[in-house]
């Protein structure tokens, strides 16, 4: 029983305000001191019933400098960058954007949440462009769950019977004719991180 | 050696941009500190010849600041200041001075943002070209 | 409504396929390429376009994802193009937000002329994006497709699906509220549409892979609200809605156990046969959900009679 | 008053505004650099130069070292220039040899960099200097005051305004462009948090107006000109044609009742359309004036001119119906003018999500106002668009307000009216109220403590933004609802509400026209479009046009009670200055040097004030100073440089550019 109870004060200490500023540099993210903490984002938003933290909450985490809880939440890998929010946001707070600047950090420092699937699906394919210069992010859904989890298998197999059936999946790799020119383009000396 | 600091003379109406500069102040906005401002009651009565004077005493830059078009206070000195703009600019070019360096803009009593904007831009834009320097005389071809 | 069809573009629109319609999309490509026949509108192929990198590329590293999307407007300004036709809502969203970004902060225009240059490729100059549905609302028109329209609709009500990323954050291609545009274009050609509240509700994306029971209820409710409006189909504009409410289908209607036979079309598939083309260079075969009433709905020998 | 013959002696003093402006200029290297300039006498920086104490600190050097000259680097002018005027004037210098820099608004307030700004302070002390030794002394003029006022539109404000002139005894015209005066507060039901019937306060009010002997009402009437000054505007009203003569009417509205149409078929705007007038009709049953008005557009005399007119035949002998009436143009001279022409309620549509103008059951607060009311379309009975009575209610806040997608600003009454509807609506149909609000704003008296009421009577307090309202059900409780969409912020979790009714608190904006109308009488505007004050806290119901004064909402939302006071306060500052009888005007006129006229004519056409006229005789221009207002175009325009202007003299100007530039 007493394992259950949680302390939930946060103390001055665990805030970083430099932290904050330094989002708040990247264009857009900047609007986030302009958060009335109406709750807009959240309303609008088709998966804030599920998130751990609503956007707002997210907002006035990062707002505060609590980095670990911004990072570490579920709500970052819930963000399906519909734009509701954005479009919807009263302040004009670019939170889609938010909520990628927060994604791109965490997976940086390897924050977020143990056993989701989602930063390790956007790794994969991250890699598979960089290298072939074509993906398709359903495609690599399917092709993961196929391979990799035995238990989604058995779901997923009718699901990929289905679209080979219909001509709707290849296992084969596609890749573009020049790979080299593309992975020059990329290869800019990495900036600090963003 | 300091960086260059273009010094640009304002012309402000009164009504319109001189007010607009004030509220940049009471809003705590920030701009850059090259302008010095004189000011008229009218963008109208900003007669050639100060700007000519701020050129040759030298002034990188020339700003004019009236009431948008219609709502002056004098009910059309800003039409007068646009119709000698017009005519002073081309002689003003003729002299070789960048067009970049003269400028008239429309700024209302409300705008003291863009008090910070115009400023701002013709500051960065008169740092790139430099200081005004007599430019060897060009055969001027009409 | 005018009337008046601008010229077709010198050597017709430089089309950027993307990935999902190169694989699980690929009717959205052949009912688009037909349409576009039909319409006698020429497609040039983005010659070796590459992955917009979507989402997910964002989630990684922002300067990147502007770099994929710089790659193929570059090749498009080489190909001579001052337009790119982008159908995939991730491919469109991408491409326009680049060029916002681009032009507007300076930081990323460096970033992305640097490494253009040093991958030897050319500039972007200002390639406009472009999405069919705006397209064919903008440059041929409503009253064009309606007097084209060869067969009469036989099928049901129609729920117009719009999504998410082709209508935020950026309005060009119908209001972010309520767009109508689609649901004009049904109507050209005959078909009845349903006042569809959730047309520009979220379907979740690659969600119903990677959490597929947020995934799932989220394809859940809009399939139920379209059939308690009166639906008997879906219509998409993006290859990923298309997706997950056609392959999940039936996999939530065991989840729910409640029943749902409903067609999940692309919009270029209905104009497409309305115009007469044929099913089977529509890709109509290649919907999972609702195919018996596919196949009522689009037959193939249809007696071609005037319409209007 | 000393002409300050003899040598030029300078006295220079740098105000620190307390921080405000020493802590970014360096104030003592200011006035040290001013020491250091030719004729400057006596050079001093102070903590507050505009007190007391610092206006005494300057008369003193007057006197004690025979200054003729005085710069104040301090705040802007338009601040005060008038008070160290009137300083320097008190030690019997003339106030004309007196110049202000503005260190504040103009640097301290927009730089950070203290070298840079300390010689920024510097080169404009400079300009001051060698621009005031030339200065002149000058007399003020003076313009008598005509003792009638305009005050333009007839809600509560222009009512109060009017009614508290013309109790002082000044006749007063008021225009009000709607048929009956009344504005917005006719329409209310109640008012926080008092909850006073509107109609008991506004009505009675309404026909003092009327029955007052030294107020003229023209209704239907717009201000279509403004000419003049302060003390003597020659004003243009344009009387719309009503088609009822006002004078013949006896207000028995009988006529209405003639009416070819005998049931009502076209929208009532005093009932936000959600009831039906005739094309004759009286705007509501208090209107003032009494008299009907007939809508063109949906008469079919004017339609078709094939009507049986029957309104006329009921209006027998009294013959009030005029088809044929035209507008009229009136011309007045007043001496100062009270604006008051008050709000629009924002357009609840352009918010998409919140389904106005889709869902019939989607009402804005101002028509709640009217089906709540007792003489409203339902007779006070919530009743909605399809018949139902309403179980639930959801009141959304800030509909409008607070968005950078539509207005920025806070409206200020919304929260408050919001309560009230609540009250009103849980009171009339005992329906389940939520309100949802972002913050709950109560700063007025009495207000919290309503607020307090509201929350012991069992409405829902819900702090959250709706993102939504929708149709789409997800359950059977939700099937042909209303659903709201929000985060209850203070749960940290999203809800669904299904309502049967939902209110949108609209929030206040300028009029359309609000612009075209500044333009008329030569005022400001803020940038969100409402009518700019001459100074916040030192002159708020007064314009940067001499004369014109500001009252209610056209300067910014406020509710009943300040609105009121406000209209109070502008009634009296044009008492001051009525009472005044005269009024002194700026010295700053253009004049023409005799000896270097020309007689070219140039600077005729430039004035657009006719100033300008051209003595055939003597073959030069004169400038008649009373129509002079100083604009300096002229000044600017005369090729022979044989125009001057007082206080803008080319000379002056040119050492002021000199001076800016001097170390250059």
């Amino acid at each position: 029983m007493l394992a259950m109870i949680r302390r939930k004060m946060k103390f001055q200490r665990e805030a970083d305000p430099v932290w904050a500023d330094q989002i708040s540099q990247q264009p857009g993210i900047d609007r986030i001191w302009s958060c009335v903490q109406c709750g807009t984002c959240s309303g609008t938003c088709p998966l804030s019933i599920y998130m751990d933290f609503t956007p707002r909450r997210v907002v006035a985490l990062v707002r505060e400098g609590f980095r670990g809880d911004a990072l570490g939440c579920q709500t970052i890998w819930l963000c399906a960058s519909c734009y509701s929010c954005t479009a919807h946001c009263p302040q004009n707070v670019h939170i889609t954007d938010l909520m990628y600047r927060l994604k791109r950090e965490a997976i940086q420092y390897r924050m977020f949440p143990k056993r989701f699937p989602i930063p390790v699906l956007a790794r994969e394919f991250f890699r598979l462009v960089q290298r072939h210069g074509r993906n398709s992010e359903v495609w690599l859904v399917v092709r993961m769950a196929l391979k990799s989890n035995p238990f989604a298998l058995l779901s997923m197999a009718k699901y990929g019977f289905g679209l080979l059936r219909t001509g709707r999946l290849s296992l084969r790799q596609d890749r573009i004719q020049r790979t080299k020119e593309l992975q020059r383009e990329l290869s800019a000396p990495q900036e600090e991180p963003q | 050696m300091s960086e260059f600091e273009p010094k640009i003379v304002a012309f402000f109406c009164n009504w319109c941009t001189y007010l607009a500069a004030d509220l940049a102040g009471t809003s705590r906005m920030k701009y850059a500190p090259n302008t010095r401002v004189i000011r008229v009651m009218c963008s109208g009565r900003v007669d050639p010849q100060f700007i000519l004077e701020a050129f040759a005493r030298g002034a990188d830059g020339v700003l004019i600041g009236g009431c948008h078009p219609n709502d002056c206070h004098y009910q059309e000195g800003n039409y007068k200041a646009l119709r000698r703009f017009y005519a002073l600019k081309e002689i003003v070019r003729q002299m070789g001075i960048e067009d970049e360096r003269l400028r008239l803009e429309w700024i209302s009593a409300a705008e003291g943002e863009r008090v910070k904007i115009v400023v701002n831009d013709m500051v960065g834009k008169i740092r790139a070209l430099g200081p005004l320097r007599p430019k060897p005389q060009q055969e001027v071809t009409a | 409504m005018s009337t008046a069809q601008k010229p077709a573009r010198r050597d017709g629109y430089v089309y950027f396929p993307g990935c999902a319609l190169s694989a699980n999309g690929i009717a959205y490509d052949e009912s688009l390429r037909t349409l576009y026949r039909l319409l006698g509108l020429g497609l040039r192929e983005l010659e070796d376009w590459n992955c917009c990198g979507a989402t997910a590329y964002m989630s990684i590293d922002e300067g990147s994802a502007f770099l994929l999307s710089a790659r193929n407007l570059s090749i498009a300004h080489r190909m001579g193009a001052e337009e790119v036709l982008a159908p995939c809502s991730a491919c469109y969203l991408v491409l326009r937000k680049t060029q916002d970004y681009v032009a507007h902060h300076p930081s990323v225009r460096r970033k992305v002329t640097e490494s253009l240059e040093r991958a030897g490729l050319g500039p972007l100059n200002t390639v406009r994006v472009r999405h069919p549905l705006e397209v064919l609302y903008n440059d041929v028109g409503v009253a064009r497709i309606q007097s084209l329209t060869t067969r009469k609709w036989r099928g049901g009500r129609i729920a117009c699906y719009y999504g998410c990323q082709v209508v935020r954050p950026y309005d060009e291609v119908d209001k972010p509220y309520n767009p109508m545009r689609m649901d004009e274009l049904m109507q050209a050609v005959g078909a009845p549409t349903t006042d569809y509240s959730l047309k520009t509700k979220c379907c979740g994306g690659s969600l119903t892979g990677t959490t597929a029971e947020v995934g799932l209820r989220l394809n859940y409710i809009l399939l139920k609200e379209a059939a308690r409006k009166g639906a008997q189909a879906i219509v998409t504009i993006c290859p990923l809605c298309q997706f997950n409410l056609d392959v999940y289908q039936k996999e939530i209607a065991r989840q729910s156990g409640e029943r749902f036979d409903m067609p999940v079309l692309f919009f270029t598939q209905v104009l497409g046969w309305a115009l007469g083309g044929e099913p089977r260079e529509l890709g109509l075969h290649r919907s999972l959900a609702g195919q018996s009433l596919i196949q009522r709905w689009f037959a193939a020998k249809e007696e071609v009679e005037a319409y209007v | 008053m000393s002409e300050a013959g003899g040598p030029v002696r300078i006295g220079v003093y740098v105000c620190h505004c307390g921080t405000n402006i020493a802590a970014v200029v360096g104030c003592g290297e200011v006035a040290d650099y001013a020491r250091s300039l030719a004729q400057v006498a006596v050079s001093r920086e102070y903590k507050y130069l505009c007190s007391e104490p610092g206006q005494e600190l300057i008369r003193q050097d007057i006197r004690d070292h025979g200054l003729n000259r005085i710069v104040v680097a301090s705040c802007s002018p338009h601040l005060h220039e008038h008070t160290f005027r009137a300083a320097v004037e008190k030690s019997g210098l003339n106030p004309f040899f007196m110049h202000m820099v503005n260190i504040r608004e103009h640097n301290s307030w927009v730089h950070e960099d203290r070298a840079k700004a300390t010689a920024k302070a510097n080169d404009m002390v400079r300009a001051a200097v060698r621009r005031v030794a030339l200065q002149q002394s000058l007399s003020r003029g003076r313009v008598e005051i005509n003792p009638g006022v305009l005050v333009v539109g007839g809600g509560i404000a222009g009512i109060h305004a009017a009614m508290t002139l013309a109790n002082a005894g000044k006749k007063v015209h008021l225009v009000e462009r709607q048929p009956s005066i009344g504005g917005h507060m006719a329409m209310f039901d109640k008012t926080f948090p008092t909850l006073d019937c509107a109609a008991c306060i506004l009505t009675p009010k309404m026909s003092s107006v009327k029955a007052h002997p030294n107020i003229t009402l023209w209704s239907n009437a717009e201000v279509t000109g403004v000419a003049g000054y302060v003390g003597n505007f020659d004003v243009k009203v344009t009387r719309w044609p009503r088609y009822i003569d006002e004078d013949l009417c006896t207000g028995c509205l009988q006529c209405v009742e003639a009416c070819v149409y005998k049931e009502a078929r076209f929208p009532d705007g005093f009932n936000m359309g959600l009831s039906k007038r005739k094309p004759i009709y009286l705007p509501f049953p208090q209107a003032v004036p009494q008299v009907p008005v007939i809508d063109p557009e949906t008469c079919i005399q004017f339609k078709t001119g094939k009507c049986k007119k029957t309104c006329v035949a009921a209006c027998a002998d009294r013959q009030a119906i005029d088809f044929q009436q035209k507008e009229k143009i009136e011309q007045i001279r007043v001496g100062a003018i009270v604006i008051a022409t008050g709000f629009q309620p924002f357009d609840a549509s352009r918010v998409p999500y919140y389904g106005y103008g889709v869902y019939p059951n989607v009402y804005t607060s101002l028509e709640v106002e009217r089906l709540v009311n007792a003489s409203g379309p339902t007779g006070g009975d919530v009743v909605l668009r399809d018949g139902r009575r309403p179980k639930s209610v959801g009141v959304i806040h800030c509909v409008g307000s607070r968005d950078v997608d539509s207005n920025r600003w806070c409206s200020r009454v919304c929260c408050m009216y919001s309560l009230k509807l609540a009250h009103l609506l849980k009171e009339h149909t005992d329906a389940e109220i939520f309100n949802f609000y972002i913050d709950m704003r109560t700063p007025g008296k009495g207000f919290e403590e309503f607020y307090q009421k509201l929350l012991n009577e069992g409405v829902h307090f819900i702090r959250g933004r709706v993102a939504e309202v929708t149709d789409w059900a997800l359950d059977p409780t939700e099937e042909d609802k209303l659903v709201l969409r929000v985060e209850d912020t203070l749960l940290g979790t999203v809800r669904r509400i299904p309502v049967d009714m939902v209110v949108l608190s609209v929030g206040l904006e300028p009029h359309a026209d609000a612009g075209e109308v500044r333009r008329l009488f030569n005022i400001s505007c803020a940038s969100e479009g409402f009518f700019l004050e001459r100074h916040p806290k030192l002159a708020p119901v007064n314009t940067f046009t001499d004369g014109i004064f500001l009252a209610g909402c056209c300067q910014g939302p406020k509710d009943i009670p300040d609105t009121v006071a406000q209209a109070g306060a502008a009634a009296a500052e044009a008492l001051a200055l009525i009472d005044a009888g005269a009024v002194e005007t700026e010295p700053n006129t253009a004049h023409v040097i005799e000896e270097s006229c020309s007689g070219c004519r140039t600077c005729v056409p430039m004035c657009p004030y006719n100033a300008i006229v051209f003595d055939a005789a003597a073959g030069r221009a004169r400038i008649e100073q009373v129509l002079c207002k100083g604009c300096g175009t002229c000044v600017a325009a005369c090729p022979s440089a044989a125009i001057g202007q007082h206080l803008f003299e080319d000379a002056e100007i040119f050492e002021e550019i000199e001076g800016v530039l001097a170390n250059v």
